[in-house]
């Protein structure tokens, strides 16, 4: 089979407009709190999700806009959401993190790792009803070593469960390296599982399809779950105005706020042990270098990757039909909030 | 009506449910064998065997809850809660609200508590207060056959997540288990009236948050739950003797509370004593308080509860959780004081 | 004296207490970052990157504590304690009593709380209630920074565990981790005296389990902590202005609950009012009316408190949080009830 | 190196007549609760702990007691201790599933998987304190499905901490047959954490033994954890008066309090899926005889098997010893006793 890389890159469009639209009401203050966008996972979720039938469930983290966007969620409904309005998907109860759509059985959780057993439990009500659903569980590398993720890959293992395991590997938890604090490579570790376990280049929409296609393949044949282990560029940092990030984009600006007290720190008394420190500083410096590196140096954007395999007159046309999808949400939704405001 | 043991009622109320519901599943550890009454009739996919995996088991429960099952969840001991609690505290019960309650969590936490067999501090917890102080969810707590079946039924009509919790002194299987009552040369004070008892033929639904006047009295009211229920019975027999008319009452439901009857009984008697077996601060006794003072019935208030850790040894046990003994002295304080 | 942020305040009490005390290391998810300050001083020994497990390290923590450590573990925002929960209520609270006393658990569990920036319910949550129901440990949540820096080194002195709560609208970088503070197109309601204020140099330590009364009264007693405590007084001065002295009472400590404080106040005023950011039911409100009533001193009770899930639009939430108009709504109908 | 054959035969005698000890005192009703013995795991725990140093320390689980007898802890103080004593080594507060000694850094708790992270902690201790001590974590099968255990294989892997996970597999977990709720295989699943995983049968001591130097030459030398996969038989269910090896063991007296409800509920209406419900009455009738089964008939008792590897002389001379040992200790224990009885 081949993916119609068309639809993949119409989706990844969406997705795509939709998180900047977010960042957008983020930045004028519409949207309160933290806001993780998934720029960057486009490939990832739109390869997994573009085997979804109506029916199979999704479980998501809080990166949860994209496969919602990918579902066919209403748009502006969401954005009602995160700006916290009453027509909001949630009724402006549950905010970015906390997006539900019952219709669609997509649920997601801001507890790292807590997308693994919800989605665990649809797949069991999916093997119970036995209407043939499969239920999706995207999660982060960071997720990986939650005791919800381990346990959920023991248990869909045991129980056969029609579920497919989402990794996307963007090898940072925050301002952490994930590589840091993992014993083991991921995707070997779900494989021990006992399940098959899928590596594949995450900017790569096509590779993902193909693994996915495999995963989905298994799990609607009743013989149990899979893990796809996706690598992605975190293009945004953690949030929305990430701190790290600031330092690396407005070094001069933020040095007068980070700087001080972390020279003061270094060099306070007693000072024996101050190339130790400077050492410290030293690592400290090279994560918000790395950080920033990878965002603006090195990251290699899934969508323009994606772009390259579309013929250039429906690429034009697809973005142009997915930004306005989005440009006409956004009205929509700036239209519900007036008459409340 | 037939008679029943607490746990044959559990049973029955399930068994019925689990005929008229396909919905409604039972997973946990061990359950093939601890239900085996269900398992033979409903089989494996009805009642299903899990790994030690509370947190990813319970967690799929509410997974299942929201996509259209019923699930009943079996944590064994409500003191195993602690390892998932995350899927109660986060999940089940917010996901109502997060989603602007459009969608619902029907599920049902099933768990023994309590202790008096010599288990010690890990394993004889009531835990009730703390899991009622989620939003979101209701807590029951049966003290008799009858209950036990009825809150089962509601339990899993509910729309929302239920908290189950069984006294293991009532449930004779979990005392054999657990206490080794086998061996014939150990004794537990089971409260005759809570382990065994009459129960409807089918099990009728007792509704959550409504506690029911389990002794009527004018001197002071005694609010508790579950085993200490039964130790307020005796209590109050011998303070009747005294002259003393103590009005007994059975919470049943922790949450929701029956802030009324609490209020109606308190300002009736003037004095207030809560008998709860759980841990004295911050949980069902402060809420009795509060639930009385905010009903601006003024009445003296004494509590008997669990003050720290439950004690190993047997003797020292006794001490820890309510007993006759400290029942009437508290009224006593109460009644003079 | 020195003019502090809530922030530094903290981190000077660590520093100051790790420079002194070689047990003392912190450990959490992103501590390399988030307290760089003690990182570059202390090196990565004593401040320890962990993975996304807080189960197993904060279960770890129990055990480094145990085997001679001082550790402070990081649980970054308390909600998520809830997937370490059995570290907590079944390890650490334990070992003590389960030892005979023999073996103490000098465990400092640092995690931020409470809401008021738009971040939902999953991330805005107090839950001190439902921790201080642990027999065996202490929970403290400090209101300015010289009760943060004197708390922290009385919880790192402790030979218990102690949970130091601080509040994310205190602490500016939570504020501007989780609400975006830096884009400046948004604002909070942040109280200037907890944010911001005079320290001790060296910071002296706070005794846990004491109050503080914060503005004297004589019509009411207001009791309350965290941010919760400057609505308080800011409604204290409204009400002053109607000529109600309102008598402000900061906790400081859930656990122990300074109940002498307590009940002294509530004798004078005779009119208790709790304004607590955590959930009404089963926690601290309710742990305040038993301890008056225990007292036996009659007076008056109302509460203010979160009574369901913290919902995520501001509007709301800043509803469902103790705000200053529901705290005088609630004073004035205490003082003319 | 070949390990001191009497001395670990010694401390196998000693564990075993201990439990037995144990046993006695709990039919006696003098032993409150639930009593978990660790008979069938003594070549685990002596092939273990022979190469544990003082400063070391033990994380354990619900069976405990032979670790703790190994380690040296006074017999007579845990007996009192089981029986709720205040001269009990932890003045009667903990009881059997929570027995903690300072002075020798172990302790113990009834939460299954539990004594993962407390080892860690205690691991890190050691590598914090930079002494030479390392950590051993006792747990079961059925734990290593808790995601405490998880979480911890990954913590150690990533810390390098100094610990041995030690699991001893006796294919159970209460009445769960382990495999039936378990992916994989749990030696690949630990070692997919990135750290060497020894497989070995642990009915034999002398293979536990030489894996276990090998795991804590490891640690010792600051390279990390390792995780050791013994079997060993469940000797005496999961705990004493266990009613399924009461069912085996006098199957017409347990049958008349088992059956009837059983048959009832097999037997209720409506009858239509008679076959299938007696195949599940099957399965219930599979277990039992399959845990009794292997209690009684195929258990290799490893006491027997290391009894094997001693020269005549000494064998008879170390368990007379050993027997004494604990008769003493039971006679001090009782005598502790009735002084407040
Ligand atoms: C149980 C829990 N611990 C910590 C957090 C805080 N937190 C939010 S996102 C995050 C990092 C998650 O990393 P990863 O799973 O790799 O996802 P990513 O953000 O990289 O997409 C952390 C630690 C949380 N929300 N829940
Ligand atoms: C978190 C938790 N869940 C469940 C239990 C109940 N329980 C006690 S022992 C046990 C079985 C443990 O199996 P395993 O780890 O293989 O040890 P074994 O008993 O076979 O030695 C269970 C489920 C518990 N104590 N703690
Ligand atoms: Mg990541
Ligand atoms: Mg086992």
């Amino acid at each position: 089979m081949k993916p119609d890389i068309e639809r993949l890159y119409r989706q990844m469009a969406r997705m795509r407009f939709f998180e900047e639209a977010q960042a957008d009401l983020w930045n004028r203050g519409l949207v309160p709190g933290e806001m993780h966008l998934g720029m960057g996972e486009e490939a990832v979720v739109a390869g997994v999700l573009d085997h979804l039938r109506e029916g199979d469930a999704l479980a998501l983290d809080h990166r949860s806009t994209p496969p919602l966007v990918a579902r066919g969620v209403d748009l502006a409904s969401m954005l009602l959401e995160v700006m916290g309005e009453e027509e909001g998907l949630c009724g402006g109860m549950g905010g970015h993190m906390h997006l539900f759509s019952r219709e669609h059985l997509a649920g997601s959780s801001g507890i790292v790792g807590s997308s693994a057993p919800m989605g665990a439990g649809f797949a069991l009500a999916a093997q119970y009803l036995d209407q043939g659903g499969i239920a999706f569980s995207f999660f982060g590398d960071g997720a990986a070593n939650q005791g919800l993720v381990l346990e959920s890959l023991n248990l869909a293992s045991a129980w056969k469960l029609p579920q497919v395991f989402v990794c996307k590997d963007n090898s940072w938890a925050i301002t952490t390296r994930t590589r840091s604090v993992t014993g083991g490579c991921l995707a070997r570790r779900a494989a021990s599982f006992g399940m098959p376990s899928f590596r594949v280049d995450g900017t790569r929409v096509e590779r993902v399809w193909t693994a996915a296609e495999k995963a989905v393949r298994r799990a609607r044949a009743g013989r149990g779950p899979s893990f796809i282990l996706a690598s992605c560029p975190r293009m945004e940092g953690h949030f929305l105005g990430d701190p790290l990030l600031r330092v690396y984009k407005e070094p001069l600006k933020q040095a007068v706020e980070i700087g001080p007290p972390l020279a003061k720190a270094a060099f306070s008394r007693p000072l024996s042990a101050l190339a130790r420190r400077c050492g410290y500083l030293g690592n400290i410096g090279r994560t918000i270098a790395t950080l920033g590196g990878e965002r603006y140096l090195t990251a290699i954007d899934p969508l323009l990757r994606a772009a390259r395999l579309v013929p250039e007159e429906s690429r034009a046309r697809i973005e142009e039909e997915a930004r306005s999808e989005v440009a006409e949400a956004v009205a929509r939704a700036m239209e519900g909030r007036r008459r409340h405001g | 009506m037939a008679r029943m043991t607490f746990a044959q009622a559990v049973d029955c109320a399930l068994e019925t449910a689990m005929a008229a519901d396909e919905r409604i599943m039972v997973m946990g550890e061990d359950v093939t064998m601890l239900r085996r009454n269900l398992y033979v009739r409903f089989g494996p996919r009805r009642v299903r065997q899990t790994p030690i995996s509370e947190a990813a088991f319970l967690g799929a429960g509410v997974g299942a809850a929201m996509a259209g099952l019923r699930p009943v969840v079996e944590i064994m001991l409500v003191d195993f809660i602690a390892v998932a609690y995350d899927a109660l505290l986060n999940e089940a019960s917010k996901v109502n609200a997060f989603s602007g309650g459009k969608w619902n969590v029907p599920l049902v936490v099933r768990a023994a508590c309590g202790g008096g067999y010599g288990d010690g501090g890990q394993h004889q917890q009531c835990l009730w207060g703390m899991l009622a102080g989620m939003p979101g969810i209701s807590v029951v707590v049966p003290s008799n056959p009858a209950d036990a079946a009825g809150l089962m039924l509601s339990a899993l009509e509910c729309d929302h997540p239920v908290v189950f919790l069984e006294h293991k002194l009532l449930s004779d299987y979990w005392l054999d288990y657990l206490g080794g009552a086998s061996r014939g040369t150990v004794s537990f004070d089971v409260p005759a009236g809570g382990a065994e008892g009459e129960v409807a033929k089918p099990p009728q639904p007792v509704p959550i948050g409504k506690g029911r006047v389990a002794a009527e009295g004018s001197d002071l009211s005694v609010f508790s739950l579950g085993v200490s229920l039964h130790r307020c019975l005796e209590a109050a027999s011998s303070l009747a003797a005294k002259g003393i008319r103590a009005e007994v009452i059975d919470l049943r439901s922790v949450t929701p509370l029956d802030r009324e009857l609490i209020a109606d009984s308190a300002r009736k008697t003037g004095r207030v004593l809560v008998v709860d077996e759980d841990y004295m601060g911050f949980g069902l006794s402060g809420e009795v308080a509060a639930t009385v003072a905010e009903a601006g019935v003024e009445a003296a208030f004494a509590r008997v509860c669990c003050e720290g850790v439950i004690p190993f040894a047997r003797h020292l046990e006794e001490e820890a959780l309510p007993n006759k003994r400290r029942i009437i002295a508290a009224a006593l304080d109460l009644v003079s004081g």
